[in-house]
């Protein structure tokens, strides 16, 4: 099996994709013959040419919006906003129509496109570069927002939302674009949307986290065991709809859990979940569920960064304050 | 033909029929039989009957907000009689006209505007969009579905209709742009009607034609009479040919007035004078075609009278059966969020019904 | 005292504003000569003139960027976005600067700007007409969100929001703009933002909520009443910052909690009040904390809206079933 | 004077001085002394210096990412000198010549590419706006600023800077819109230097020049030869005058090429030749300028090696500062949210600084 980096990942699967449905066409902002600022497109033109993989004008609100088009008319688009800070011009296109076609036409019309933007921090970049909405998305009635936390996770969750008949949020974590290589099988294999994963079992506290953050999550965790805490860690994958059911049963065997997100915590998808958890499982509850976010601030320019982004230690402390909670 | 021997700058606007019915540019009149000629007339009727019918339910109470568009008849009939049925349609929320043209029937405009989203399950085999109501976001559909069509090489043409307020939109800018660089087979097609609401044309941009902005985009621009079916027609219709063949996109400004309220909750004495509204009345589009008609022997008034009548009657029924069937069922809110119901959707639509259910109501 | 609606309210308190302070201006879509769709800027331009009270062309993402402009140049801008539905062509400068300048520029620049927006659904309205989208903004690090439920309300916080120096998101719930009446002092007056207001006190249960749907918590509590419950009735009125130490003060007192929204329930403020009464009330929860919420589904065309806001019979069945929790 | 001369349809590209540095247009070069013509020389230079040292730290991975400027130091340092102490400056993100020219210091600039929020804390009295990344977005803020300094009587005028790109961005449209129809003291300058990031200018818009673009929004537009630091100064000298005057806004497209990379980031090999480039260093704006001033016995080898000598002095010396002074504090990240923090801003910072405590960090 080669390896892969989640880049080379998210480029294998677009060209899978892309192979086996010539409905597929891929494009954005230098996406086309420059193959995208971090290369994730890189090839495509080459290999479908110029009416497959385009460059389009500067211009976010186009791309969703002819995006929109697009799919209504026989494509599936998968465009790429080169940052996720660079959404919000696109914004009004995606809550007022790529969220709505089906429901507004009853069926008749849907937007079968995948929107996938590079996301979070860790990259020591420049401002807007480095924020984490997916809060923003999850909130809107007909999105479904999907993050992987690996090279295996990215093909098939990719290669699942460019085949969903609905719209796509998705994610890609470029802190751990080339961080680390795993074995991702060439055939085809599509992760199901809407399915968290369980990464580790354990009993003591459950931890919840998605993307970027899942690597320190997973080192707090080896930190824990080495003081005899075992987590259960739970790798969302998908943020909406949430899959309450891993959660909930993670939940009702630990008793106590932590959500880690890099987004502010006010309003962050953690809240969510912890109303989730509350609603099912409230009497298997033995302490606070608690969170370890960024904070209600300005993602900061990169000097400050290191601050923010929730740190394997920062966690652990979590960790242990929540497992100690009145005991 | 008319595209290149047109200048926007000199601010000249493109005229067949002249506001009497007469015909001052008879070589460029369309190839038109009399059958083809009727069909353009009852559209408007029909298109006139089927607003006023809605005004009038909605002054009862029995219809909700509504956007009438008298006035407007001609920009929206010839303009959509210009498209092959393989064509689109990409409306904003004021194209009555061109929505009968296209062969959608009057139930459905009229639950759309009953509140009922079965209003927008476009038929299969019709190609128009939903009413949009976020202006001007539409363009930017019509320029997708155009491109689509361009790489698919499928031939189709996709006609848009904005306002002139929609023209200060960022999507304008942004789909006119695109649909410049990729050439694609769009027709932009701008119903200045002389308001956005209570603010006038002059307020909304400094150029002096909506037309000439399409020289910021490498496009053909035009300023035609909205309110000549004749001149419209002629003008989208080569338009929809350059297209088709290849030849990109283009801007079409109907200039044309809004003679009824911007929408019902809008009272128009507020921002506009009476004088203003009557010296547009003496352009109406329907008058005018009409004069054309029965000069030339091809209507009079009795058979005018037997249009107006048959249309009423459709408009009448549509409501009747609006009214019958215009209820919405619960599961629908909640069906069509994706093509499969979510655990969450699922669980919050059962819990409803427990609710109903313990009161009886379901 | 004049008797006063809503609407009423937010008319005088700009007049009020723009009398006290010549730096006060007001644009917005129809906003001049017209006095706004719903007329809460009516007369404004009579009497301050087209230099202070304009109309600007069909751009929101203009009237909220020249407005930072504005702000920047020694004015303080008022805008109107005609419908809270219109305000995402003007997400990015939301997000990207108004929410930003402060911080950005370390303090030497800031934006004095009040965005108000009708708000909310009930008026048997069009498609984007009917949305209550308040957690997008109470995400976004750097806004303040108040949403008044009364004309007196609407005034104090009105008044407080024009002269705050930072941006607020002012939301006007266009289901009550005149629903009913209330004396209201001609003097000026400031209600802060940031504390929300206990509008009933009671014992076993705490109810929160905010703006249109105020009227029908007050409609179940009285039913409920009628029933022997006595719930605590909190109108939040400041979304972001949420005002914790009321909002805990009465779930200490209670152990049970109701919130209720109009917006989707899915990542709407409901969750972030769970987690903080979660992170601060923990051992005084007798039940899980639940929501009444709209549905996770967009807001239906008027045939359909009389399912989706919370009713009093529905609420009033979530304050019976949370009392009855484990009782 | 040039602007009524001017027609942007026919696409001649204003020039006062060519490639050679021979001035061409006698009868437009500005009025300036000896002084004036060495203070727009040696600003280029700096801002070549700056700009090179800065790449250099880049290179050393001892500053961030950065947007070079190489090749368009005449547009940026002769437009912002049009400008008067009162006057706007609303960059984009690659204006250091125009940074330098109203003020500001290498040691702020360095700054911000250094990752650190104070290199946006314009000094008092400097009317220029921080870095904006979101393309396009600075033109609504150009806008307001204009208007509100119409509004108050205040004569400042606006200068906002953007590239072809921006011109694609609905907030382009918008702001040029809006600009018309209040006629605000707005220029907009397009720095038009042929690529965004990888995306040719002749990709980006079907418009043959970005100059007719202002025909859209009924504002006279001009292109001019970004390289030439004469025209560019000429042209923005009157639009701003104008603007001053009154008589509104002005679209400049300065025609121009950026020689780097798009940021530290880019590989522009990837995208076009070399002999591309090599044709556009000789159209260099700096050593244009030069020969001029030397063919007017201004400047001698010899003084151009001094003043390029004191500007590296001036940039390591910065440098040094921020290196030594461009960490951050941590309360820094909290305190500016808003006037005042709010609860849970203490509380979460208080939070980090006991977990920082716990670890001995503070
Ligand atoms: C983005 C957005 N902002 C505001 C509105 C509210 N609105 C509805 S129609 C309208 C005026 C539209 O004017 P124009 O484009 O000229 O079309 P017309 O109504 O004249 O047909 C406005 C402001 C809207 N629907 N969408
Ligand atoms: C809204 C938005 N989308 C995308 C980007 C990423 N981006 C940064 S610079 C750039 C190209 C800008 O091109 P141009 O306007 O010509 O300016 P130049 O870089 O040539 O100076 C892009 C796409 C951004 N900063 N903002
Ligand atoms: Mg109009
Ligand atoms: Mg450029």
């Amino acid at each position: 099996m080669p390896l892969m980096n989640v880049l080379q990942a998210v480029n294998e699967t677009l060209k899978q994709e892309m192979r086996r449905d010539d409905r597929v066409v891929v494009f954005g902002e230098d996406v086309g013959h420059e193959g995208g600022v971090f290369r994730a497109t890189v090839d495509l033109q080459k290999e479908f040419g110029k009416d497959r993989c385009m460059d389009t004008p500067l211009a976010e609100s186009g791309i969703v919006g002819v995006g929109i088009g697009m799919g209504l008319n026989g494509l599936i688009p998968v465009v790429e906003i080169q940052f996720m800070g660079f959404v919000y011009p696109a914004f009004n296109q995606i809550i007022t129509h790529v969220a709505r076609m089906r429901n507004r036409s009853r069926g008749r019309y849907t937007v079968p496109m995948t929107i996938r933007m590079p996301y979070g921090g860790g990259i020591r970049a420049l401002e807007h570069h480095s924020e984490s909405t997916e809060a923003l998305f999850a909130h809107i009635p007909g999105l479904k927002v999907v993050v992987p936390s690996t090279p295996y996770d990215t093909k098939g969750l990719l290669a699942s939302a460019i085949r969903d008949e609905d719209p796509v949020i998705f994610l890609e974590p470029k802190r751990i674009y080339r961080a680390f290589k795993q074995e991702v099988p060439e055939e085809e294999y599509l992760i199901p949307i809407g399915k968290a994963k369980v990464v580790k079992e354990g009993e003591d506290i459950t931890i919840i986290s998605w993307g970027a953050s899942m690597r320190e999550v997973l080192k707090a965790t080896e930190m824990a065991e080495g003081k005899g805490i075992y987590p259960e860690v739970i790798d969302l994958r998908t943020i909406a709809p949430i899959d309450r059911e891993t959660v909930i049963q993670s939940v009702k065997k630990t008793g106590r859990v932590l959500i880690v997100h890099e987004a502010p915590k006010t309003g962050g998808v953690g809240g969510e979940l912890i109303s989730i958890i509350n609603e099912k499982a409230f009497l298997h509850l033995e302490a606070p569920p608690s969170r370890l976010t960024g904070f209600d601030t300005v993602f900061p320019l990169p000097k400050g960064e290191h601050h923010y982004i929730p740190s394997p230690e920062r966690i652990l402390k979590k960790i242990t304050e929540t497992v100690n909670y009145l005991t | 033909m008319i595209y290149e021997d047109y200048n926007p700058m000199k601010k000249k606007m493109f005229q067949i029929m002249n506001e009497e019915g007469e015909i001052i540019q008879p070589q460029l009149m369309p190839d038109l039989g009399k059958e083809e000629l009727l069909k353009m007339y009852r559209l408007m009727v029909q298109t006139r009957e089927t607003d006023k019918k809605a005004l009038l339910y909605q002054r009862q109470g029995r219809m909700l907000t509504y956007a009438p568009n008298l006035g407007q008849e001609a920009a929206q009939v010839g303009s959509a009689l210009s498209l092959g049925k393989e064509d689109w349609m990409v409306p904003a929320f004021r194209e009555l006209g061109a929505w009968l043209a296209r062969g959608i029937e009057v139930n459905m405009v009229y639950l759309y505007w009953y509140g009922n989203e079965y209003g927008s399950k476009v038929p299969e085999g019709i190609k128009v969009l939903p009413v949009s109501v976020p202006i001007a976001s539409q363009l930017q559909h019509a320029v997708g579905i155009a491109w689509a069509s361009k790489l698919q090489e499928k031939d189709e043409v996709v006609m848009t209709y904005f306002g002139d307020g929609a023209t200060s939109q960022g999507d304008f800018g942004e789909a006119m742009n695109w649909a410049g660089v990729y050439q694609t087979p769009t027709i932009f097609f701008c119903q200045n009607n002389q308001f956005a609401i209570s603010v006038p044309r002059g307020s909304q941009t400094a150029s002096e034609t909506i037309a000439q902005k399409s020289i910021a985009y490498g496009m053909p621009g035009i300023q035609v009479d909205g309110n000549d079916i004749f001149a419209v027609y002629v003008a989208t219709k080569e338009a929809v040919k350059r297209a088709r063949n290849g030849g990109g996109p283009t801007l079409i400004e109907a200039f044309t007035y809004r003679l009824g309220a911007h929408t019902t909750s809008d009272d128009p004495t507020r921002y506009r004078s009476d004088q203003e509204v009557e010296a547009w009345k003496k352009k109406d589009p329907i008058d005018r075609m009409k004069k054309y008609l029965m000069r030339e022997g091809l209507l009079t008034e009795e058979e005018d009278e037997k249009i107006a009548q048959e249309y009423i009657n459709i408009a009448e029924d549509a409501f009747k059966y609006v009214e019958a069937n215009g209820e919405i069922e619960l599961e629908d809110i909640f069906k069509y969020q994706f093509k499969e119901m979510t655990p969450q959707l699922k669980e919050q639509l059962e819990e409803y019904k427990e609710f109903l259910r313990g009161r009886g109501e379901a």
